[in-house]
């Protein structure tokens, strides 16, 4: 639906350059960088609101690189909303049209449409600044959407609500886009909402591209300690492999030996995800092939599940459900054993 | 128990501030204030009444409204361009831009001379179309609008500013052109600050008194041949402070009442 | 396959915008460039080594000094509190501070000749402590004071409103009393902007005319008996535009290359 | 240590009023709020820097309700941690010992100490402007504890800060609180990082306080649904005691009989945490006394862990682990079995 081409911007600091992206027709596409990346640039230059220095921008097989952004049919919806501030609900739902020249009753008709949608038809009198963020996140969808464009460009549009205002409107968003087929570009730097929201993701570092892929494959593969970072894969490590054994890669990590399904030789980098191991007070009988005495030397309550260090050494971030802690009785200084298998590391 | 934070106990700062803070009002407002119930009603209402003097009153007012329209016109743009480009360079226009302000208002008028006197490449093609500049309306309006046109470019400039650019874009990828966008988007976001800069320009533009009495000491306006209010005060007063005085009341009350008032309606309802 | 995005292809508003921006920038920059232009240097120099020329200059420059010394003294605090505190009457008082810049100049002289003449109240106590106002430095001081005050409120005002008024709560909770806090914390962070309201201040002092010429024609001044700079230049242009020209450049170059040249050290080493 | 006493301030368009706060010495204390809710107000007014309209802040026995802020030794720490931008960090750190007319070489001393403590020795001598947001946040803090205040406020220290740092500073925030002993007020919008930090969460709701207790406290016994929904207890829901049996209350859920362990009568509002109910193929042979046939309606997938809504009807959110997940085998529409004890329902 969308192609983007060796796409180079010039952000001050530096330059965001080699961007290649096809975004399927009906795709979630998010783009996943930390703050400063670059992320709102990038979508401000697909919808021709910032120079592009190289590069070409298509929609199916038109190019439309050189076009004035009022000509592109891309959408595009920003953190904060930005409502028109000295207009109605209504009247902001109804600006695109109006700039299209649409005919009154057809613009009516949309607009109903969208607004059951969308589900702010009670909302259309009010003014954009007694609105709560998640109504004004809506109408800002709304207005984006009315015109029907070809593509929507989301930037960041949750990161401004708060928490439980959030997985709402995460899951409000699953909703509209499965009943408006049409190609999504979203911008965030908060991991779990791309895992929760995309198709695919792409992982924005220093400019460039650094993995595209699905979010199976982020938490699974990540290209770089940098996106395993990202990806909160809370377990970085460095070892040296020393030999094979059982057809497992043995990684000696400062005196433990853990045993992997990797061809890596050497100093290696490795990569092991928090639920990925298992705690238990007992040593498990199990096929994992990796199971070690550790001891608990710290407890990260969040609510739900909480995350437990254990130190063997080194350090092994664990991710366990409120009541399996409780039933393990877990505290500080416990020993515990930790098992995981094999494929779960990752070496970079 | 209700009792207050020691917070509200105003500190040794505060009280010292607000002593020197009121000084410096007093300064500001007892001068214009005692000129104006220095004149009994009477003395005022009579003193307007002379054809001097509401001649004065129309040409002054009528020549700075024209001063502050033909600023908006060409102010206006060119304090969107400010606030939405960076360019090199950007800091000197600004400075220039401020320039009417701090050059002697005398030498103002002598520079106003020398580009739209009859001998030079402005007012050659001034007369050549039929319009005189030295001692005429159009003088007058030239000279308001040099020395007070800054305060409109500035004014609309940090209004601009104040409008979100992302608006402005979103209205763009919403089918709106650059054109629309701005007068639709922008104008209105930014009209607060436009109307309360025009408002102090045109206030400005009937208190310029340096620049006009170079160029035009009187001017020939609607078949009478005033002073502005600002050449008649001075010229009434080297008849004595007693003479000038229920003038420069009238000149004091004007401008200050109608910049007060104009002001208000700028910033009616919203926050301080 | 390098090219610029349709983006950059300027749109028709942006054409039009530019265009009337640089009329405007013409009309304010060619009048003083054509003054400046039009002697010769050596024109220049010989009218700036007459008597009556540099004593101008210096009274001109010094007296503006003075009076944003004073308005440093008396305006700073009034610009802090405005910033700082909120209270009924605010926008009022911010119309007040305003009202210097739109009151025509000579009834802005009458006006102060009716608090600080010799018959009137400020009069008297400035006569008893043997300080005249009427044709002297001092009353030259106060018209430039009270006509050019408000640019330093307004600019030190924005100033304080700029500093994060958590970073004087914080300095607060370290120990630092609100004196301390203020002089450590506020006033170095709003430096910039004070002291380009002061630059502004010193040369709107400077370019007064209307209101001085009613208050000191002349001043005496170090032995000497000079008008200020803007007077000097109305007075000479009796004489005609020729004789005036020198003169008015000489003004106009002193206030242009000051103003600039401290107003680039006010913005130094920040961005645009 | 401190006492908030009957504290009223004026926030414009409401009151925060009737707020008692008694927190020990060396207690970690969060006050927890929605923005707007008053927090910042909340501490400013504690630390004199807001006026109170009535009531009496004490730190142990000495009232200092009417103390100018400079002599209540209370330090704060904003969210954008407003170091002053014209200092160094070195000078930063050393402004309250500076105005506190410290000695030269007990300033130089106490510095290095808190800079020890806090971990930031190698940034002494940058300006505030090149640091991160993690690096401000810890010179902040340095500048406050120097001076070794009596009770140290942070106005949501963390949510700045990008989720990887945020976690990081969490941990650090906890390690640097057991080395310098002191009271700890704590103000955030954020549940989670309430659970992580607090020794005691109070919650803030219409100017007034909601709850005051335990992290365990809020998880389990929320007092009303507005700190329910806080907590992110995503299951809320209404029903009528029908009555009882086996010792356990039945409660129609529109069908449903839930079994509860409550007293309540007639119509209810109650609520389940997600973590508290177990997914399964088969039905469970378990103690538990609520299990139920239901069909997965949404999943919304976190990385680690994966939120699974079960719609018996109603829908029910439960959370899993990823590893969980991958062994069940879950996709939308699949048949699950949901068990949870009679215990985990809590009616308000």
């Amino acid at each position: 639906m969308i192609s983007i081409k060796n796409l180079k911007v010039n952000l001050g600091d530096f330059f965001l350059q080699n961007i290649n992206l096809d975004i399927e027709p009906g795709e979630y596409f998010i783009v996943l960088g930390p703050t400063g990346a670059g992320k709102t640039v990038l979508l401000e230059a697909i919808a021709g609101l910032y120079p592009v220095l190289e590069g070409e921008v298509w929609i199916g097989d038109r190019e439309i690189t050189d076009l004035s952004p009022e000509k592109r049919e891309i959408g595009i919806v920003y953190q904060d909303q930005a409502l028109f501030p000295h207009l109605s609900v209504e009247k902001n739902i109804a600006f695109g049209l109006k700039m299209r020249k649409c005919p009154k009753n057809e613009a009516k008709a949309k607009i109903d449409a969208i607004v059951e949608v969308v589900g702010i038809s009670h909302l259309l009198k009010r003014s954009p600044a007694t609105l709560s963020g998640g109504e004004k996140q809506k109408v800002a969808l709304a207005r984006a959407l009315v015109t029907e464009p070809k593509v929507l460009l989301l930037d960041e549009p949750l990161s401004a609500l708060d928490p439980e205002t959030r997985e709402r409107m995460q899951r409000e968003l699953r909703e509209i886009h499965s009943r408006v087929e049409l190609s999504v570009i979203h911008v965030t730097h908060d991991f779990e909402e791309a895992i929760a929201l995309g198709h695919r993701v792409a992982v924005l570092n220093d400019g460039c591209i650094a993995q595209i892929g699905t979010p199976e494959e982020f938490l699974r593969r990540p290209s770089s300690e940098f996106v395993a970072r990202f990806a909160l894969t809370r377990n970085i490590l460095s070892g040296r492999v020393t030999g094979i054994e059982n057809g497992c890669t043995l990684i000696d990590i400062g005196g433990t030996k853990l045993r992997a399904t990797t061809e890596a030789n050497g100093e290696v980098r490795l990569s092991l995800r928090p639920e990925d191991i298992f705690i238990s007070k007992e040593p498990l009988q199990s096929t994992a092939r990796n199971c070690f005495l550790g001891v608990v030397s710290d407890i990260a309550d969040r609510g739900s599940v909480i995350y437990v260090t254990v130190n063997l050494p080194p350090d092994f971030v664990c991710i366990i459900t409120r009541q399996a802690f409780d039933e393990l009785q877990l505290g500080k200084g416990a020993e515990v054993w930790i098992t995981f298998k094999a494929s779960a590391i990752h070496v970079f | 128990m209700t009792k207050m934070s020691g917070w509200k106990k105003p500190d040794s700062m505060s009280i010292v501030f607000i002593l020197l803070g009121a000084i410096m009002l007093l300064f500001i407002f007892a001068p214009p204030l005692k000129t104006v119930f220095s004149s009994s009603p009477g003395t005022l209402w009579n003193t307007l009444l002379e054809e001097d003097v509401y001649s004065s009153v129309l040409l002054t007012i009528f020549a700075a409204l024209t001063a502050t329209l033909i600023g908006l016109f060409l102010g206006v743009p060119l304090a969107y361009v400010l606030a939405r480009h960076q360019f090199r360079g950007k800091r000197f226009v600004e400075a220039i831009i401020d320039v009417p302000i701090v050059i002697p208002h005398s030498a103002a008028g002598v520079a106003l001379l020398f580009v739209f006197g009859s001998n030079f490449l402005f007012g050659k093609i001034l007369n050549g179309i039929g319009i005189g500049f030295f001692r005429s309306f159009t003088g007058v309006v030239i000279a308001m609008m040099f020395v007070s046109v800054p305060f409109l470019i500035d004014a609309a400039k940090e209004g601009f500013k104040a409008v979100d650019v992302r608006l402005e874009k979103v209205a763009r990828t919403l089918g709106a052109s650059a054109w629309k966008s701005f007068f639709r988007i922008s104008l209105p976001l930014a009209w607060r600050s436009i109307f309360s800069g025009s408002v102090l320009m045109w206030a400005r533009g009937l208190s310029e008194f340096g620049a006009i009495i170079i160029i035009a000491y009187s001017a020939s306006f609607l078949g009478w041949s005033p002073k502005v209010l600002p050449v008649l005060v001075a010229n009434r007063f080297d008849f004595g402070l007693d003479y000038a005085g229920p003038v420069a009341a009238i000149a004091i009350l004007i401008s200050i009442i109608t910049f007060i008032v104009l002001r208000s309606i700028a910033y009616r309802g919203e926050k301080a």
